[in-house]
């Protein structure tokens, strides 16, 4: 029955193997993903991802236009953590030409970027649960989701791809609003994590599905660059707001989250975890927000950066995200390369699914929270 | 409820949970267990029950199997004051013993498998001994011999437990063989094949008109063949020492209150058959007493802890015998009931020490401070205690009657009666030895380690030293055991009345003397050569090296059997081997190989085209067919 | 035992989830019915852009500076403009923007030099084809001759004031200057 | 309907099963033949048992039995067939005549 | 009459089918036709329950099984047809059969029908009947369908190995 | 006893007309009852609306979608077995009419009164299966293909313990046997009757649930699974196989397996109000009524866990079917007919 056997495929196969594309247009990919799998009955025996089908060329974009023309591209590499990829290269580029950052506008990028940060976690949790058939919880996380939303919606004015970062500030300063808007969503969002716990986290089936499944070693995550909270699950302690820290994380106190198994149900419990922290991130900015300006007088519009290489990384929702820049001293950049985790987390995919079942690889999949445009970049 | 229901509940239980532990929870371990132990809690309740409300009276209830001519072919359960009892103590000591697994073979990769197994076992031993009916006798008798198999070799991975599992097998086998002919005997002999039946047959005083004396006592020593395998009587001892190879606690079920004890329940079963066979009463009453002498002087040279209680096993399974032989069922049986709980109670012991310090050698043990794990070592003293005969403890009533029963005079029994003593001195002399070694070690006294040291437990590593840890789970059967050491020679008019038998013996103090004495002796001169403060830790045997040497090797009897039986065997097999190769073979393949030139040419044709055959051999029956429709 | 508590935890952790969602099913639902109702949009509210009618101009303020065609990452922006014969202001003559490019990023807002575009409160625009080009001057045609005319006024007197200013200031320099002449 | 009539049915039905049994190379179409058969005499025990027997409860039980029967052998003969096919990857008789001296 | 007429024809149509279709699996449904068609029969000769179970293990077991093979092993496609000469053959032999013994069969004289005793039996009746008269028989056939389940298992069971992440590594290799 | 539609009309032929026309009646407006139903139920549990637009909150939703799936072409895509392919649909949905016609919705009226009712449902649910092998295989897709596979699989390993855990009920019926009396009339009672099961629960007052708890337990799971619902829907998972076994149907084919989902669902939980709940007994309200009730409740119950629970993985359905229901209710039914012996 392999009458489709692509010929992609060197390694030589069996009768009884069966070919079967997940992708790129499946319920079960958030994006245009293609990964063909080589079953033998469910079994997943090879599985191949095919990546390209959702290629917007950000990194070309960025050789053709002025540094701050490439800031709304940032928050559309990962959508999900749009505001962290923002900042992030604004970070990059202040660092780069030595840009003071004044202190309040510091602290609220940490707060937005960790609310995005939640914001990101919320979505995979729900579509998570999606993957594993389980639709509800789908629309309560995006319930808590679309509080966070508007909350941003109110200092960005952008639900999804904001373009909140200047070179040496923000756009827009936050008010009392904003402060007890997010305080009060702490309150619920931590109502909702106990509830959470008990719906999906005790839930026996959730149990079933996922402890044990999909299990990167600590061995294939460091092989392969698997970063962020799928490492952290693996049981390695790194996350670059602790490796090296950025932008004022070092003034904060938290944890990062790690556990050993490096399952499914790992990288929920992570995850899960590093929400936690984050609410206690933006506890601590909201408290310690101080008075101040939020960025330069006038907008920065020309920069001419020395020439040279640089390189910044900051850590997304999706692990570490890394940023080259080289610079040939004129206005634009001469390159800019993208380091995005999910592209690594991905590539340790074959490796991880072999042996598992068909099931087992939305669950898995679904666990590495991809975001296909920020691999295609 | 009625009481074959209970019965059935008893007996079923384990099945279902082997079943169902074997087929769907084989690894998952904790499931498992927890089925089997459930099943072992429903079998001893129902046991339990059982004997508290059953009458003594003997009851079968049976339900048809199949009918072959006249014979019909029954299962069932016989509640009788025998099996009431035997069920009972099965049950509780089997109980006892799975709870004891759980932490025993806690981090073992094969729990499941090993719980399984252990209810496979019970449940063999159950229906063997609540079997109302020869065939169902033997069916469970081998089942007992299959199951018991399966746990010695539990371990398949170590080629010793293997070796033991198969030497287990295969000595047990040769006795069956002479049950088999017993019971083909007896059915024959009675024309039936119910238990009860027989019993009723076999009871009036005097031999049963209809069989002669000689057939009778041809079936008891077949029978008693068969005993000896399964309860390890001299010749066919050599099986339940190697047998410690498999896990402690398999060997506290098989060594105490089971397996071996079915050889002893079936004489106990047949006893009135027995009764009409005088001839082979005396010898199994010599046997008997030997194979206690025997090996309980290899029981006083051993280091090993659970060698020792090996031994010390078919010594204590000889006394048994003593006591059925010598005429009294009661005594007999009550041995066979204290027994199995000190006898368990030790081996649990030996098993919690082992885990513990992670060697098998007394004295390594006993330097390794084991004695700070105290419920363990009250255990150790009472079940040594008790298996010394020291009043007032379950072992002293129940060896008290056996040596009461040895009333008859003559050469003969005046031998077998010094034979007993001084059994019953060894007895008490290596039970303390074992105490002494292991709560008062001695660092400077002259006994040595085995080197390296013998380790069964893999899973243990507790280093020498610190405090070896008594989980609840080991504790706890432990704890019970003990209990039942103490109390249960004290239930000896019960036991008697649920048997039908009037207390037979009730011992005076004068004749009591002489029993005590003789087990204080043996621990007076154990303290001396291993107690007191200072003592050298070397027995009195190992004055005489050749002794010792001899009773080290165990008399030598495996070698025996090795150069007498397996060698001139394996020596015929080549023999055999050589002349069918060389010149039987020689000449055949000449003419094989015209066979297979001419069969190659016939096949040539046959390439198996089923079909075509079939076709025509369809064709040729309807040309038959309409050629007989036109007739 | 371990085998009767999983299943025991299993049931109650489905329980437990059942008990979850028929709590949820009491409470009132979260949804907007959409078309019926309006969303009520933020004050930020980044959409399309427009310009800004001042007050005191009457209309737009924009220069054709060019700043936000250079910035825009989208090269959406299209202006043409310049100098206006008789006023001072430069004049943009042409504004037009294709939405189907826009980002809505806001860069072009943050860099006007006279803050005259902002967003508009629009949330269901929607374009049908691939250009969608709008053109932000259409509602200041109308006004662009009378502002052009009222602006050369005010630059007239803007201008005559000036210099009357700028005579008055060089007359009192001047002034300044001969009286040293006149001292010595 | 008469005896006769369900009989000829029946043997009409087990001429078929015949038939691919005979004909068919797919092992599993002979296998859909050998059913056939077994359904044919099923018929037929019931037919007779219908119009002759004296206890009706007899045939059924035959019958009962043959389709208890008929489930074991499709199991054995299905799980060859796929032993076979495993083997030399068909499931033509055509290939496994191969029986040769 | 009739309704016994269209389900013998409902009959030999599936049966047809089913050694006739090139197609494996539309011969599968042939004969899953056909065995309605002999569920209906019984249903006329008055013994639902059997029907019943004729259809509960056939259609529902057995057919199905069938299917489950077509698909683990060819799947169903490029068949080889049968030669002509190996139909006519086969056809001959069949109608040989079907001659001769259809000649016996009309030759037959049966005995008188029976009173109809349709209530004498019923479900539990069999099942009285199987545990008690029949028992030996029952307790063969629970036997053999035990022996036939295991050796199904042994003979198409792959073991352990393709559940194996590892093996099916090595597979690879 | 209750009478039949063939005691009421006297003509066999007339009898099935009615029969099958009331049968389809009653399983198309639940079918559109129950779709609306389910979106509602998803809407409350998640805090939407669900349909409102409508009709009053929705109601008329569904037979707007029903329109919409009669208009839509009838896409037959190339390479499908075609006579599979046209036959599925057909052969998915008349058993189901055929086992509705079974149920005794009524103490005074019912359609068919069989002995062997029970085995005849599942009968009908042994033919599903062929429908659906006839869909995956003949539809030339591999999801459709696996999805059928796991159908397969998965209904004929849950048939096992759904008829076993009925078994206990056949038992208990057959133990008041095997003459019982009904209001005042000596009948011949059989454990395989539907109409007797619910009468002998209407007689005693003690609906089975409340003597078989574990078994009714079973049942449902079973239930859930022969029906294909969450947390058992795997054939057509849709995060994993797009939609099974019917990924390849548009129109109203599309339309007929769903009609089939719904009206499956309809028959098991009123089976399980059959052998467990008492069927139509209950007071004051009339006998359907409380028979409807019942159902819609266990429906409820269905659809309430559905949009609860993430979804199993194949083979631990499997193993959840083999390991623990199987052996369950085997165990049940042993202790069952024990307990029935002793008592």
């Amino acid at each position: 029955m392999n009458q489709s056997a692509p010929d992609t495929l060197e390694r030589a196969s069996d009768d009884e193997t069966y070919y079967l594309n997940m992708g790129p247009q499946h319920p079960s990919m958030h994006g245009v993903l293609r990964l063909l799998l080589h079953l033998r009955g469910e079994k997943i025996l090879d599985c191949e991802p095919v990546i390209g089908y959702a290629h917007r060329a950000h990194e070309k974009m960025a050789e053709n236009r002025s540094y701050i023309m490439f800031i709304p591209n940032t928050s559309r590499v990962d959508y999900l953590s749009g505001m962290i990829y923002n900042i992030g290269f604004c970070q990059a580029i202040e660092k780069m030409v030595g840009i003071e950052v004044p202190a309040r506008a510091e602290v609220i990028r940490v707060i937005v970027c960790e609310l995005n940060r939640i914001q990101s976690h919320l979505l995979w949790l729900g579509t998570f649960m999606l993957d594993l058939g389980g639709v509800t919880p789908f629309l309560y996380c995006f319930d808590d989701r679309e509080e966070i939303l508007t909350i941003l919606d109110r200092v960005t004015g952008s639900r999804l791809t904001y373009a909140y970062g200047r070179f040496g500030g923000v756009t827009m300063d936050v008010d009392d609003v904003f402060i007890e808007q997010s305080r009060a969503f702490l309150v619920r969002l931590r109502e909702r994590f106990l509830m959470y716990h008990a719906l999906i986290r005790e839930n026996v089936i959730f149990q079933e599905r996922c402890r044990g499944v999909g299990v990167i070693s600590e061995e294939i995550a460091l092989k392969y660059g698997v970063t962020g909270p799928s490492l952290r699950a693996s049981g390695v302690e790194y996350d670059v707001r602790r490796a090296e820290p950025y932008g004022g994380y070092e003034r904060f106190d938290f944890e990062i989250p790690t556990e050993k198994a490096g399952d499914c149900l790992a990288r929920f419990d992570v995850r899960v975890r590093e929400m936690e922290q984050s609410c206690r991130i933006i506890e601590q900015g909201l408290t310690a927000l101080p008075d101040g300006p939020i960025g330069p007088k006038k907008l920065i519009k020309k920069l001419k950066p020395p020439k040279g290489e640089f390189y910044f990384a900051v850590e997304s929702a999706r692990g570490h995200f890394g940023m080259y820049i080289l610079s040939d001293g004129s206005d634009t950049p001469a390159k800019i390369k993208l380091r995005t985790p999910s592209f690594s987390s991905l590539s340790s995919m074959p490796d991880v699914l072999r042996g598992t079942m068909v099931a087992d690889t939305i669950a898995i999949v679904g666990s590495i929270d991809l975001v296909i445009p920020e691999i295609d970049r | 409820m009625n009481h074959s229901l209970i019965a059935l509940v008893c007996v079923a239980s384990p099945l279902i949970a082997f079943v169902v532990a074997l087929v769907g929870f084989r690894r998952r371990h904790g499931i498992a267990a927890g089925i089997v132990l459930t099943s072992g809690v429903a079998s001893l309740v129902a046991a339990a029950a059982l004997l508290l409300t059953a009458h003594p009276e003997a009851q079968a209830f049976t339900s048809r199997w199949f009918v072959i001519g006249d014979v019909s072919i029954e299962f069932g359960v016989l509640l009788d004051g025998r099996t009431l009892i035997m069920g009972a103590v099965v049950a509780l000591v089997t109980l006892c013993i799975q709870i004891y697994s759980l932490s025993y073979m806690a981090d073992d990769p094969g729990r499941g498998r090993f719980f399984a197994f252990l209810a496979l076992f019970e449940w063999s031993m159950l229906s063997f001994v609540f079997s109302a009916n020869l065939l169902q006798t033997f069916i469970f008798w081998e089942l007992i011999g299959l199951s018991s198999f399966l746990l010695i070799g539990f371990w398949y991975e170590k080629p010793s437990a293997v070796a033991a599992a198969k030497k287990a097998f295969i000595m047990t086998r040769i006795g069956d063989v002479g049950l088999f002919i017993g019971l083909i005997l007896l059915f024959r002999a009675t024309g039936t094949l119910d238990v009860m039946e027989i019993g009723r047959i076999f009871e009036p005083q005097g031999q049963p008109s209809s069989i002669p004396p000689g057939q009778i006592e041809l079936i008891a020593l077949m029978l008693f063949i068969g005993v000896i395998g399964k309860s390890a009587q001299f010749p066919l001892h050599t099986w339940l020492p190697d047998a410690m190879e498999g896990p402690t606690p398999v060997s506290a079920l098989l060594h105490s209150a089971t397996m071996v004890a079915a050889g002893i329940f079936l004489v106990a079963r047949f006893h009135e058959l027995f009764l009409d066979a005088p001839t082979t009463m005396r010898v199994m009453l010599g046997i008997a007493t030997f194979t206690a002498l025997l090996a309980a002087t290899m029981a006083m040279v051993a280091k090993d802890m659970k060698r020792v209680l090996a031994y010390s096993s078919i010594s204590q399974l000889g006394f048994m015998l003593i006591g059925l032989s010598a005429g009294s069922l009661f005594a007999g049986y009550f041995h066979l009931t204290t027994h199995a709980f000190f006898k368990a109670l030790l081996f649990l012991c030996a098993g919690a020490y082992i885990h513990g310090c992670g060697t098998n050698d007394m004295i390594a043990m006993g330097r390794a401070g084991v004695a700070r794990m105290r419920i363990t070592t009250i255990g150790l003293v009472v079940g040594g205690a008790a298996l010394a005969g020291i009043p007032p403890l379950a072992g002293f009533f129940s060896k008290e009657q056996i040596i009461g029963t040895l009333d008859g005079s003559g050469l003969f029994y005046t031998i077998i009666r010094i034979g007993v003593y001084a059994a019953a001195f060894l007895t008490a002399y290596y039970s303390f030895r074992m105490i002494f070694l292991i709560t008062r070690p001695n660092a400077d006294s002259l006994a040595v380690e085995d080197e390296p040291a013998h380790a069964q437990h893999a899973g243990s590593d507790h280093s020498a030293g610190h405090d070896p840890a008594e989980p609840w789970v080991m504790c706890g059967p432990i704890i019970l055991l003990t209990l039942g050491a103490i109390g249960v020679g004290f239930l000896g008019g019960r036991i008697a009345a649920l048997l039908g038998i009037e207390h037979a013996h009730a011992p005076t103090l004068a004749e009591m003397a002489p029993a005590v004495g003789i087990a204080l002796l043996g621990v007076a001169l154990a303290w001396f050569e291993f107690g007191r403060t200072g003592a050298r830790q070397a027995g009195f045997v190992a004055s005489f090296p050749p002794v010792q040497t001899l009773f080290e090797k165990r008399w030598y009897i495996d070698e025996f059997y090795q150069r007498v039986f397996v060698r001139p065997v394996v020596w015929f097999a080549k023999l055999c081997y050589g002349t069918e190769t060389r010149a039987l073979d020689g000449a055949a393949d000449k003419l094989a190989r015209g066979v297979v030139r001419a069969g190659g040419e016939t096949a040539r044709r046959h390439i198996g085209r089923l079909q075509l055959y079939i076709g025509a051999a369809v064709a040729s029956v309807a040309v038959l067919v309409f050629y007989l429709a036109m007739e | 035992m371990s085998y009767f508590t999983t299943i025991a935890g299993g049931l109650k952790s489905l329980v437990t989830g059942l008990g979850i969602t028929a709590r949820q099913m009491r409470r009132k639902p979260v949804t907007l019915t959409y078309p019926h109702v309006k969303p009520e949009l933020s004050e930020a509210y980044r959409s399309l852009i427009s310009l800004v009618q001042f007050e005191e101009l009457e209309t737009h303020d924009c220069i054709a500076c060019m700043q936000c065609v250079k910035i825009c990452p989208s090269f959406c922006i299209e202006i043409d403009g310049g100098r206006v014969e008789g006023i001072k202001r430069m004049r943009a003559s042409k504004f037009e923007v294709d939405f189907a490019l826009c980002s809505m990023c806001g860069l072009c807002i943050d860099v006007c030099p006279t803050d005259t575009l902002e967003y508009t409160k629009l949330y269901d625009e929607a374009g049908y084809e691939r250009e969608w080009v709008y053109d932000l001057l259409d509602p200041f045609r109308d006004f662009e001759d009378e502002f052009v005319e009222r602006q050369r006024v005010s630059d007239a007197r803007e201008a005559a004031e000036k210099a009357a200013k700028r005579a008055a200031a060089a007359e009192a320099k001047a002034a300044t200057e001969k009286e040293p002449e006149v001292d010595p | 309907m008469t005896i006769q009539a369900w009989m000829m049915f029946a043997l009409v039905l087990f001429c078929i099963g015949l038939y691919g049994v005979l004909a068919r190379r797919n092992l599993i179409g002979i296998l859909i033949g050998i059913e056939l058969m077994l359904n044919a005499a099923s018929v037929n025990v019931l037919a007779v048992n219908y119009h002759v027997a004296n206890d009706p409860a007899v045939g059924r039980i035959i019958v009962l039995f043959i389709i208890g029967l008929a489930a074991a052998e499709a199991a054995i003969a299905l799980s060859i067939i796929l032993a076979v096919y495993r083997q030399r990857t068909s499931i033509d008789v055509a290939n496994l005549e191969e029986l040769k001296g | 009459m009739i309704a016994a007429g269209l389900v013998m024809v409902l009959t030999i149509a599936g049966a047809i089918i089913g050694v006739g279709a090139r197609r494996i699996v539309h011969a599968i449904f042939g004969l899953g036709i056909s065995l309605a068609g002999v569920a209906l029969a019984f249903g006329l000769l008055r013994s639902p329950f059997v029907a019943a179970m004729e259809v509960l293990i056939y259609i529902g077991g057995i057919t199905v099984a069938m299917v489950f093979a077509v698909m683990l092993s060819s799947g169903g496609r490029n068949e080889p047809g049968e030669g002509l000469l190996r139909r006519t053959l086969a056809a001959g032999a069949a109608l040989l059969f079907l001659v001769s013994v259809g000649l016996v069969i009309s030759g037959t004289e049966f005995g008188p029908m029976p009173e109809a005793v349709d209530e004498a039996w019923s479900v539990q009746q069999i099942g009285r009947d199987l545990l008690n008269r029949f028992n030996v028989v029952f307790e063969l056939l629970s036997v053999v369908l035990l022996l036939a389940i295991v050796g199904a298992i042994t003979i198409a069971g792959r073991g352990d190995e393709s559940l194996d992440p590892a093996a099916a590594d090595e597979g690879w290799a | 006893m209750p009478r039949t539609f063939l005691d009421i009309f006297g003509n066999p032929l007339l009898a099935l007309g009615a029969g099958i026309g009331g049968v389809m009646t009653v399983l198309s407006l639940n079918t559109l009852f129950c779709i609306w139903f389910e979106r509602k139920v998803s809407a409350w549990i998640q805090r939407r609306m669900g349909p409102m637009e409508v009709g009053f909150h929705g109601t008329l939703q569904t037979v707007a979608d029903m329109i919409k799936l009669l208009g839509k072409q009838l896409i037959t895509p190339r390479g499908v077995d075609k006579p599979l392919y046209h036959l599925a649909p057909l052969m998915v949905f008349a058993p189901v009419v055929a086992a509705a016609s079974l149920l005794p919705f009524s103490k005074t009226v019912v359609l068919t009164n069989i002995n062997i009712g029970l085995v005849l449902i599942f009968m009908f649910g042994g033919f599903a299966v062929i429908g659906i092998f006839m869909a995956g295989w003949g539809s030339n897709n591999k999801y459709a293909l696996l999805g059928a596979m796991r159908s397969i699989a998965q209904n004929i390993s849950y048939e096992i313990p759904l008829i076993l855990s009925a078994l206990p009920i056949v038992l208990l019926i057959s133990a008041k046997g095997p003459m019982y009396e009904i209001e005042g009339e000596m009948i011949a009672i059989n454990g395989m009757n539907l109409a007797h099961i619910t009468a002998v629960q209407a007689d005693t007052g003690v609906w089975f649930v409340l003597l078989q708890p574990v078994a009714m337990l079973i049942f449902f799971i079973a239930i859930l699974a022969e029906t294909n619902r969450a947390p058992f829907d795997i054939p057509e998972a849709e995060s994993e196989l797009v939609a099974g076994f019917h990924t390849e149907y548009s129109g109203m084919r599309f339309g007929l397996f769903f009609f089939a989902e719904y009206s499956n669902m309809l028959i098991g939980s009123m089976l399980a109000t059959v052998l467990f709940f008492g069927g139509w007994d209950g007071p004051i309200l009339p006998g359907p009524v409380w028979f409807f009730l019942k159902a819609y409740l266990l429906i409820f119950a269905m659809m309430w866990i559905r949009w609860t629970f993430p979804r199993l993985r194949f083979d631990q359905l499997m193993t959840f079917c083999w390991g623990a229901l199987i052996p369950l209710s085997i165990v049940n039914l042993l202790v069952t007919a024990f307990l029935i012996k002793v008592l």
